[in-house]
């Protein structure tokens, strides 16, 4: 599965995308897999409330189901327009 | 309907007329343009970061409910990334409707949705600092009135 | 702020390309155009009388209006005289502001009033008649929101 | 005092514009003097809720005083935009 990061999540991840291996049944059993690996992780992802995420692309909910997804994606607030 | 995510700058004026040109027994155009305004005062660059694949996919679903909510002939969204500079525009929304209530409310809307929902980003380069512009309560808000 | 009442055609995109370049921070433009609609089916020519003088006095108070109750930068108020036809402008409001809710507020505001209280009367010539266009009461409601 | 007619009132009367001499102190007894001349004019204003008056240039009501005015003008509803 793919994870990507935009914004200052990228920033403070490092990277733009990485390939997953997870068995992670929603997002947040995947977040919790990230915050466990490194510091830098468990610094972006520290505060969910200031995160959104979007599965496949489509704006949901940290307990979003992930099965089958291709790619998951982790950004601050939009701030467009 | 049609959305465009591009790097380039655009021709606000042009569009307008090519939007209107291309309308038919359409009495109402409401077009709104967003400009790169220096807030920090100090502004030497805004960049603007988005999410390739959604964001058109965001935008074009925006589009889709404008027309569906309202009686519109036609919408236009057109929305940029990379490096901007002050007093350059940086996208714009047209909307035709046979009516002038349907067109202003679409355009309203159009820029609600997309200002929050979405996948841009926003960093604002200074003389002192570069930091991400923080999204505001109030543009949250603003999606509660459609 | 700049008002101009002309019985030529005017050139939609080049008047908010000007409006837009002669803003200085303004985050926010948004235009109104309005065009000759075929309601009869069969329209071959509106006629717009106006009244020199009560005109441009009528559509100043209305700009300064609007400047006076929303944080404007500038208000563009452009209205055509004389015979049209389908598919042409007939007029154009732009309103620039940091703000997106008051430019938006205020293009709303110049439409509504513009609508009943300057005095323009149209005439729609139809294969079949040749009748002045009544004034509708949900256009002299809308007054009342503002 | 000059008088002023648009649209459908200027083409029922039949003229857009006439000067006239008057002692009436407000805009309705002016109507009412012009009602008595002819049976167009009598025509033109015989409903003045379809009927709007500017006194010098800014609109107005039928009851307002029209001494020392320039110009009075008679119109109905405006349909711009």
């Amino acid at each position: 599965m793919d994870v990507l990061y935009f914004a200052w999540v990228r920033e403070r991840i490092g990277l733009p995308k990485e390939t997953v291996e997870t068995k992670a049944a929603t997002v947040i059993e995947l977040v919790e897999e990230l915050r466990a690996r490194e510091e830098r992780y468990a610094l972006a992802f520290s505060d969910l409330s200031a995160l959104r995420v979007a599965v496949d692309q489509d704006l949901t909910d940290f307990d979003a189901p992930i099965n089958g997804a291709r790619e998951v994606a982790f950004f601050p607030p939009m701030t467009g327009g | 309907m049609r959305v465009i995510v591009q790097e380039d700058a655009f021709d606000g004026g042009a569009e307008l007329n090519a939007f209107t040109a291309a309308q038919s027994n359409m009495g109402a155009i409401v077009s709104f343009t967003g400009i790169v305004r220096d807030v920090a005062a100090g502004l030497k660059q805004m960049d603007i970061e988005h999410y390739p694949g959604m964001t058109e996919r965001a935008l074009e679903q925006i589009a889709a409910d404008a027309m569906t909510r309202w009686d519109l002939g036609d919408v236009l969204v057109i929305h940029r990334y990379g490096p901007l500079h002050p007093d350059e525009p940086i996208m714009m929304v047209a909307t035709a409707s046979k009516h002038r209530k349907d067109a202003f409310e679409a355009a309203d809307f159009l820029m609600d949705f997309l200002k929050s929902r979405a996948p841009f980003w926003k960093k604002e380069q200074t003389f002192a600092s570069n930091d991400w512009v923080a999204s505001k309560q109030e543009d949250e808000d603003a999606l509660k009135r459609w």
